[in-house]
């Protein structure tokens, strides 16, 4: 009975933050159009694009492993989700977060994109995987000076256990990685730019070069899928961020207002700025992000 | 069509594809498209809200009027507050924009492009030469009327019509497909063989499929 | 008996000296030749002690008191085997000499140089 | 009971009387000759049978009736004995190794053959100096005459230079005899007293050992030997190798008690610089016979210095080294010089005719085998001793020279092999001409090398049987090779089950648990080699060959046993990986880069000190302080074989040419060799720590290896060159978590350990499969097979997630414990650069399994097939056990728990399928059920809410409205990660790799530079000669 209860608190919890992350999307749209001088789609529209890609009465699927890839990104994003505990104190939240630490949730992020990547993979299409090949590559160079503001994070609080890190960033604003160990949340920052692969990152779907890349063949219901999770899983990183950097939530409105900032960050500097080369996004990841990293590291070992 | 006849007719009506080569015939599918009735009325109707308020077009300039395309994405006529917005892959568009004149070349590229989107899809024709030849009415090389190789939806009439016409259309198309009349993909494919015909008429060096999946 | 102990070392170093420095075939058998013989003398002059006879036991010397008299025997025993060998080599060499020259119809050394490194 | 004085007596007379009995006929003759030959050495060997058996004391003959010093003795004793009784039989084989050459030429040779066995029996028996000069010119012009058998233009001018040489250095001798009696009035030796050389005295002894010395061929004075080795005909040059150098080595021997120590000292060094040399300058050798040449120079070095350094040694050690190195030389030395006349290939590079007569090559194989000091030959105990020696006395320059001379002579030593095995073979004559004598001379020697290799283990050491399992695997199958292949496969399945089975109860869980990586997973990959058609000559052989060398390391009791099974699993994973077809290079890299290691370690437990305890050594270790000098020389060597960053070049080599049944052999379990070695290393290090912190920078090296390995990996286009790398780099993280040294890193490493046996063995085997249906390994040549091997496909996605550390399968686990260790221990840069490196691998994981298996399927794959069963079932086996322990992950975690439990504190708390560190918590069962949840929910979804679905070809494809020309053009897979390397600049370039090109041409071209002193000027040679006593005379500094 108490592993139904934890199930149905899960699904909640993941119909929570899928809205959430997809109205998110909404709102960067609008925003993005404000910036350009328009209005913009309704912020709804997110939800009107899954429904009306679920309705495809047709669809091509190009053998198993295409049909699972979706699958497998779904499941990716929902278990990237549902290893973090969301809402620090709140049971519903938890999610299943006691099955595993920090480092679980920074390998899950993998799977998805693992199985995507074999999904796009099998569609046959060239751009899918010259997508991948930059996305993977890209994924390489910024999980370095994450991983290390990971290690600082670790070091500071001398855990990987994403609860106690959020424990331990109660109390005064000025318990937040943010304030304890800037260099880390920089570094994490900027890597998140990658991640959540607006400009100059956005080599992966890159519509003037390489239309639209790895999901390109990805069509009705197995696009939807898609859609649903980039809701899903945007919000799952937020999440993340913010309970590694700025001292978690301990209810829903502070988490909405914490990752909404979060996000604004990489939504500004992708308003603002054109597309890297894939190099020239390698090398800049592996170049000041990851000196800032290794920073952060020297900073919490000897300050 | 109930699934005994679909399987029916995918397994009896299989696709020559006689412009390939033999040893290419392997690497295309050659399964006859069939049309698909809707499950449910009142689900159909939600749905077709749900298609009319998220219109992807493809974005292939297949003609001149192409240029008239772009500035709907732009500030001045932003079509994104719409739920319209463009598509680089046919796989993911529902709405085809002809964009003017179609020249025998064009049309292969049409056709393919139109067989790869996936129902529901929706033809809007831009332009006079879509319907009737336009000023190209007596050329060589360009085909008159684009309904005879894939069904049209809305058709935009003028040389060229202007980004408010577009958004008009769309708004035309919007409304049809609220009102259900829209279903193209169904037509061509109970029409497949004239539409064939058609385009095998005019398409000289046919070397794909008969129908692209 | 130095200046014949000096005399083989010189004729040994001349010798070897010619070995070394003259490209001909024959010339440079001389020249071992030359340093054997001179290695003869040396062995020959460390078994010479002064004012005695020649190792040979006939009328000349007195048994009983022919370790007084005679010269150390045992150089000189040498040296008859050694004569005999450098005989031997040099003959030898020579042969080779023959054969090589009939190969090659050359008698310079330079000539057989196609073994090496 | 015969006299040996009629050795001598009769080998006179016979050489006499030959030229009349030859009137009546060349075969009266011959029956003469050899029944005088076989007569020497039945003599000699009753001689040596008493000596050695009965105990009979040292026989002295008079002769004339005195006795010494008034008249010439003879000796006879055990050493005396040992030495004739080789140089008659190899006189006598060697005779009728040339039986075709002496029916022909003139009765001289036969008189000049005889005389000259007589000259070396004198020499080796007279105690008499100027009875020794005489048979040793007897010796020299019998030997000048017989270099004219063959009578070309190369050996006569050969013969010409030898001669001039040799009677320079007899001058000296008679001088230096001469003197000898002047300063001592003696010329006997054993009335000789070495204090009378005082002053001016020690000129004689000087003239008279450098004669000596000259005649032994040191570096650079040498030249003459050379040329004469290469252009006499090979029955010749076997004697003037063997019998003529075996003499003259114990003319050295005999005086050596006269010689000062100083003068030995020179000599020593001088034959270790010899040694150096002329294995350096061998190198660049090209011509068959004059590379053994060289190599024999060298040995002859070798022996002088074992022979001087050994002499205060107990008597059964210089048996031991110098009966050793003498045995092993001269008769390796022999057989050699015996089959090059058999092949009669001038050139190395023409030696790929050998492949054609496989007698001919193991009979080749095991000779150069012998030479290089591989175990069981005698010259691998030999070295063993010496090294062993020497390192006690402190001489490492010593011990660097002969190990490097060693490993210059590993190098052309084993190119040539490899070249035999695998080279051209050439057009012009293909065919090796037969001829009995000519076998028959060589089988015998390869036989009494083995003979003695026999003797030496049983007599020296005390070695049980189960030591030498793995040599006994290889004779064995050796006569059951004309079995089918897959009745061989599962017999060697039974004999490796057998084997577990003695060997399973283990001291420790240690070993137990390597046994299980051994045994298990080399039982289970065996199941991939059944698939082999025919007979598969001497393959299962070579494998049981290997395994049961692995099992031997873990059981392995002293230093001695450790190293005997690594050099037979070196040597049998290099036979392994030259069976591939284009491995040529590839194996002679793995055999050079395993042999400097094996050398390392040599040196390593040389100056290890003694074991206390009767464990095995992994055991008996913890109790030993092993000093930082021997950490370090042992880690590198056990790093090489792990292939960590540096010396890592030899191992994609290794990996991808091998057959592809065997890769996975070499990747999943040799390079797990190497890690026990480590674990080994570092459990005497927790014990004893040093002040130098060797392991942190080991951490560094493993660390910098699991990137460098990661990047290498995502630029090949080869499956199996990836796959290696990838090896590489899961080693480095191994590596790097054994040198953590605490609880939870040894966890990691073993954990890792297994997993890696468990997901490389089956990509391996998947990707033998597809090379086996698809005859390619270039990836960008496949695509789209997923349609048709869809097993495999599975394998290799099961096998890429565990490796990528991707939940939920056990690769998690591994990074998780991998990461927790790291910064427990305070490791903090060097996780994040793992972490890197473990996205990294992401790259080259999607692009094995992309351009293999996705993407678009090739015109000329439309047809393949779904691997063979055999491949399929250890892949199946290994897909339950990975999902097992994923699944359960205290299946594992639980006992690894209790083994590092006996090293250090546990620091993790298993709860149930919760593991808990001092950082965070990681639960395998509940990840694996979550997962299983969330990708049922979306599946569920994408079921229900699909569209009609139509399953499309592979054309079938948006192309920017066009269709796709074809596969080939359409497949996204050459040169995948391209802006990657463009974006890695100058930190892509091959570096290591590099370096090693350039040392091997900096060898090379040394060996090229040094070599130019032997201009082929007979003058020179005379130059070098004069030279060299003039700088020895100096260096002695009278």
């Amino acid at each position: 009975m108490d592993i139904m209860i934890k199930i149905l608190y899960a699904v909640i919890s993941v119909i929570v933050a899928t809205v959430y992350g997809l109205t998110l999307g909404g709102v960067v749209q609008k925003i993005y159009a404000r910036v350009h001088g328009r209005f913009g789609p309704p912020v709804w529209q997110p939800f009107i694009d899954i429904i009306k890609t679920h309705g495809k009465r047709v669809s091509i699927s190009h053998g198993i492993m295409f049909y699972l890839g979706p699958v497998f990104r779904f499941a990716g994003g929902l278990g990237t989700y549902l290893f973090i505990p969301v809402i620090y104190g709140s049971v519903v939240f938890a999610n299943f977060s006691m099955a595993g630490d920090l480092l679980l949730v920074m390998y899950f992020i993998f799977f998805g994109q693992l199985g995507m990547a074999l999904g796009a993979g099998e569609g046959g299409h060239p751009y899918s995987p010259l997508g991948i090949a930059r996305g993977l590559s890209q994924m390489s160079t910024f999980e370095l000076p994450f991983s290390l503001a990971v290690i600082a994070v670790a070091i500071q609080y001398d855990s990987l256990n994403i609860t106690t890190i959020v424990a331990a960033q109660q109390g005064s604003i000025l318990n937040w990685t943010l304030f304890t160990n800037p260099f880390a949340v920089i570094a994490a920052m900027i890597s998140l730019l990658g991640m959540n692969m607006h400009s100059p990152f956005s080599l992966v779907l890159a519509p003037q070069e390489i239309p639209i890349g790895p999901p390109v063949e990805m069509n009705s219901s197995f696009l939807a899928i898609l859609q649903t999770n980039r809701g899903l899983f945007t919000a799952a990183k937020l999440v993340l961020f913010m309970n590694l950097f700025f001292g978690g939530a301990t209810n829903l409105l502070i988490m909405i207002v914490k990752t909404f900032f979060i996000y604004l960050v990489s939504v500004i500097v992708g308003a603002a700025f054109p597309r890297f080369r894939p190099e020239q996004s390698f090398r800049f990841f592996l170049k000041w992000p990851t000196i800032i990293g290794i920073i952060s590291i020297i900073f919490i070992v000897y300050f | 069509m109930d699934k005994k006849n679909i399987k029916k007719i995918e397994k009896e009506m299989k696709l020559a594809n006689e412009g390939l080569p033999e040893k290419e015939r392997s690497l295309f599918s050659d399964v006859r498209p069939t049309s698909v009735t809707p499950l449910n009325k009142y689900l159909e109707k939600f749905l077709n809200w749900a298609r009319a308020e998220s219109l992807w077009f493809l974005g292939f300039g297949t003609g001149c009027g192409a240029i008239e395309l772009r500035p709907l994405m732009t500030s001045r006529y932003d079509v994104f507050r719409y739920g319209i917005a463009p598509r680089p892959t046919p796989r993911q568009s529902s709405v085809f924009i002809i964009g003017g004149y179609a020249s025998m070349k064009t049309v292969k590229r049409i056709v393919r492009s139109y067989e790869q989107m996936q129902g529901p899809k929706f033809v809007i024709a831009l332009g006079s030469c879509t319907i009737n030849g336009g000023m190209y009415y007596d050329s060589y090389n360009t085909i008159n009327r684009i309904d005879h190789y894939i069904p049209v939806d809305v058709y935009i009439a003028g040389c060229m019509p202007r980004p408010e016409s577009l958004i008009a259309g769309f708004n035309k198309l919007k409304e049809k497909i609220k009102a259900g009349e829209c279903d193209g993909m169904n037509k061509y494919a109970e029409n497949f063989d004239w539409y064939k015909k058609n385009q095998k008429r005019v398409i000289k060096d046919w070397n794909m499929p008969d129908f692209n999946w | 008996m130095i200046v014949a102990l000096i005399l083989g070392f010189a004729l040994l170093l001349i010798g070897i000296y010619g070995m070394l420095s003259q490209k001909n075939l024959i010339k440079i058998v001389i020249g071992f030749s030359i340093a054997d013989t001179g290695t003869h003398i040396i062995i020959v002059s460390i078994g010479y002690l002064r004012n005695r006879t020649a190792p040979i036991l006939n009328s000349a010397v007195d048994i009983s008191k022919a370790v007084q008299q005679v010269v150390d025997p045992i150089p000189s025993a040498l040296v008859l085997t050694a004569i005999v060998i450098g005989l031997a080599v040099t003959a030898l060499m020579l042969s080779f000499v023959v054969e090589l020259y009939k190969k090659r119809q050359s008698l310079s050394i330079d000539d057989y140089q196609e073994l090496k490194w | 009971m015969v006299n040996p004085i009629y050795i001598i007596i009769l080998s006179l007379a016979a050489g006499f009387l030959l030229s009349i009995f030859d009137k009546s006929g060349r075969k009266l003759s011959l029956i003469v000759f050899y029944s005088v030959l076989t007569f020497n050495v039945f003599v000699i060997a009753d001689w040596f049978y008493r000596f050695t058996v009965l105990g009979v004391s040292t026989l002295t003959i008079n002769t004339a009736g005195f006795s010494a010093p008034l008249s010439i003795n003879l000796q006879l004793g055990i050493q005396e004995a040992f030495v004739l009784l080789f140089a008659n039989l190899t006189g006598l084989l060697a005779a009728i190794y040339l039986i075709k050459k002496f029916k022909e030429s003139n009765i001289s040779s036969l008189v000049l053959y005889l005389i000259l066995i007589m000259g070396v029996n004198g020499l080796v028996m007279t105690r008499d100096l100027f009875n020794m000069f005489v048979f040793l010119e007897i010796l020299s012009i019998s030997t000048f005459a017989l270099t004219i058998l063959t009578k070309n233009k190369k050996s006569l001018s050969a013969g010409f230079k030898y001669m001039i040489a040799g009677g320079v250095a007899s001058t000296f001798f008679l001088l230096g005899v001469v003197f000898v009696y002047y300063f001592t009035g003696n010329l006997n030796l054993d009335f000789i007293n070495p204090s009378d050389f005082t002053n001016y005295g020690l000129i004689a002894i000087f003239l008279l050992s450098i004669a000596v010395f000259i005649e032994l061929k040191p570096f650079p004075a040498n030249g003459w030997a050379l040329d004469v080795y290469e252009s006499v005909n090979s029955g010749i040059t076997s004697v003037i190798a063997v019998v003529n150098s075996a003499a003259i080595i114990f003319v050295f021997y005999k005086i050596m008690p006269l010689l000062p120590q100083n003068l030995l000292n020179i000599f020593g060094i001088a034959g270790v610089v010899t040694f150096f040399f002329s294995n350096l300058m061998g190198l660049k050798q090209t011509n068959a016979k004059r590379l053994l040449g060289y190599s024999s120079i060298g040995q002859m070095g070798l022996l002088v210095a074992s022979i001087i350094y050994t002499i205060h040694s107990p008597n059964k050690l210089i048996y031991l080294i110098v009966g050793g190195f003498f045995t092993n030389h001269l008769i390796a030395k022999a057989g050699l010089f015996w089959i090059t006349g058999i092949v009669k290939k001038e050139k190395i590079k023409d030696w790929g005719i050998l492949k054609e007569n496989k007698f001919l090559l193991i009979l080749f194989g095991l000779l150069l085998f012998a030479l290089s000091g591989i175990p069981p030959f005698p010259g691998f105990w030999a070295k063993w001793e010496f090294i062993k020696l020497l390192v006690h006395g402190k001489m490492f320059f010593v011990v660097g020279g002969i190990l490097l001379g060693s490993l210059f002579e590993i190098v052309f030593l084993f190119r040539w092999f490899t070249i035999a095995v695998k080279g051209e073979v050439p057009s012009e004559n293909p065919k090796i001409s037969f001829e009995f004598s000519k076998y028959f001379s060589t089988t015998i020697f390869v036989g009494i090398t083995l003979t003695i290799s026999v003797v030496i283990m049983k007599y020296f050491y005390d070695f049980n049987w189960f030591q030498f399992l793995p040599l006994i695997a290889v004779v064995v199958l050796y006569f059951l090779d004309f079995i089918p292949s897959k009745i061989k496969g599962f017999l060697s399945l039974i004999a490796v089950g057998i084997y577990g089975y003695f060997l399973y109860p283990f001291e420790s869980n240690l070993q137990l648990f390597f046994g299980i990586i051994f045994i298990v997973g080399s039982a289970i990959n065996i199941i991939a080699t059944l698939n082999r058609k025919n007979i598969n000559k001497g393959f299962y052989g070579f494998l049981l060959m290997m395994i049961f060398s692995f099992g031997n390391l873990l059981i392995a009791k002293s230093y001695l046993e450790f190293f005997l099974a690594w050099e037979f699993m070196t040597i049998s994973s290099f036979v392994l990986i030259l069976r591939g077809k284009k491995a040529q290079k590839a194996s002679l890299l793995y055999i050079i880069f395993s042999t400097a290691g094996a050398y390392l370690m040599m040196i390593g437990f040389s100056l290890a000190p003694n074991l206390t305890s009767n464990s095995a050594l992994i055991i008996a270790i913890s109790n030993i302080n092993l000093p930082i000098l021997v950490t370090v020389l042992l880690a590198i060597g056990f790093m090489i074989k792990s292939g960590s960053l540096g010396v890592h070049i030899w191992l994609p080599e290794a990996h991808a040419e091998a057959e592809s049944d065997v890769s996975p052999f070499i990747s999943a379990i040799l390079l797990k060799a190497g890690v026990f070695g480590l674990f080994m290393v570092g459990i005497s290090y927790i014990n004893h720590v040093p002040a130098f912190d060797m392991f942190y920078w080991i951490g560094w090296i493993g660390v910098l290896t699991a990137i460098v390995g990661a990047f290498l990996a995502s630029f090949q286009e080869d499956a199996k060159r990836l796959l290696a790398y990838s090896s590489m780099s899961q080693v480095g993280y191994i590596v790097a978590s054994i040198a953590i040294l605490s609880h939870l890193g040894w966890l990691s490493a073993l954990y890792l350990s297994f997993n890696h046996m468990m997901f490389k063995s089956a990509l391996f085997i998947a990707i033998a499969g597809v090379y086996y249906r698809t005859h390619t390994r270039t990836m960008y040549e496949m695509g789209g097979l997923i349609k048709k091997m869809p097993l495999s496909f599975i394998s290799v996605l099961i096998g890429i997630i565990a490796v990528s550390g991707v939940p939920p399968l056990s690769g998690f686990g591994a990074k998780w414990l991998i990461y927790s260790s790291f910064i427990e221990r305070g490791w903090y840069l060097q996780a994040g650069v793992l972490f890197f490196a473990s996205a990294v691998s992401f790259l080259y994981l999607y692009r094995l399994i992309h351009t293999i298996f996705l993407g678009q399927l090739k015109y000329e794959h439309q047809n393949v097939k779904e691997a063979p069963i055999w491949f399929l079932i250890p892949q199946v086996i290994f897909m339950v056990g990975i999902m097992a322990i994923s699944m359960y992950p205290n299946l594992i975690i639980q006992p690894l728990n209790s083994i590092v439990g006996n090293y250090f504190n546990s620091s993790i708390i298993v709860d149930g399928y919760n593991i808990t560190s001092s950082l965070g918590n990681w639960n395998g069962n509940m990840i694996m059920f979550v997962t299983m949840g969330i990708f049922v929910v979306p599946l569920i979804i994408l079921v229900l809410l699909n569209g009609r679905t139509q399953t499309v070809k592979q054309f079938n494809i948006v192309y920017a409205a066009e269709r796709p020309e074809s596969p080939q053009t359409t497949h996204i897979a050459y040169n995948m990660f391209a802006h990657y390397r463009k974006a890695l600049g100058g930190w892509g370039k091959p570096r290591i790799w590099n370096f090693w090109h350039e040392t091997n041409e900096w060898a090379h071209s040394l060996s090229g530079l040094f070599r130019q002193i032997y201009t082929g000027n007979g003058q020179t040679y005379i130059l070098h000669i004069i030279l060299y006593i003039v700088v020895i005379y100096f260096i002695m500094g009278v």
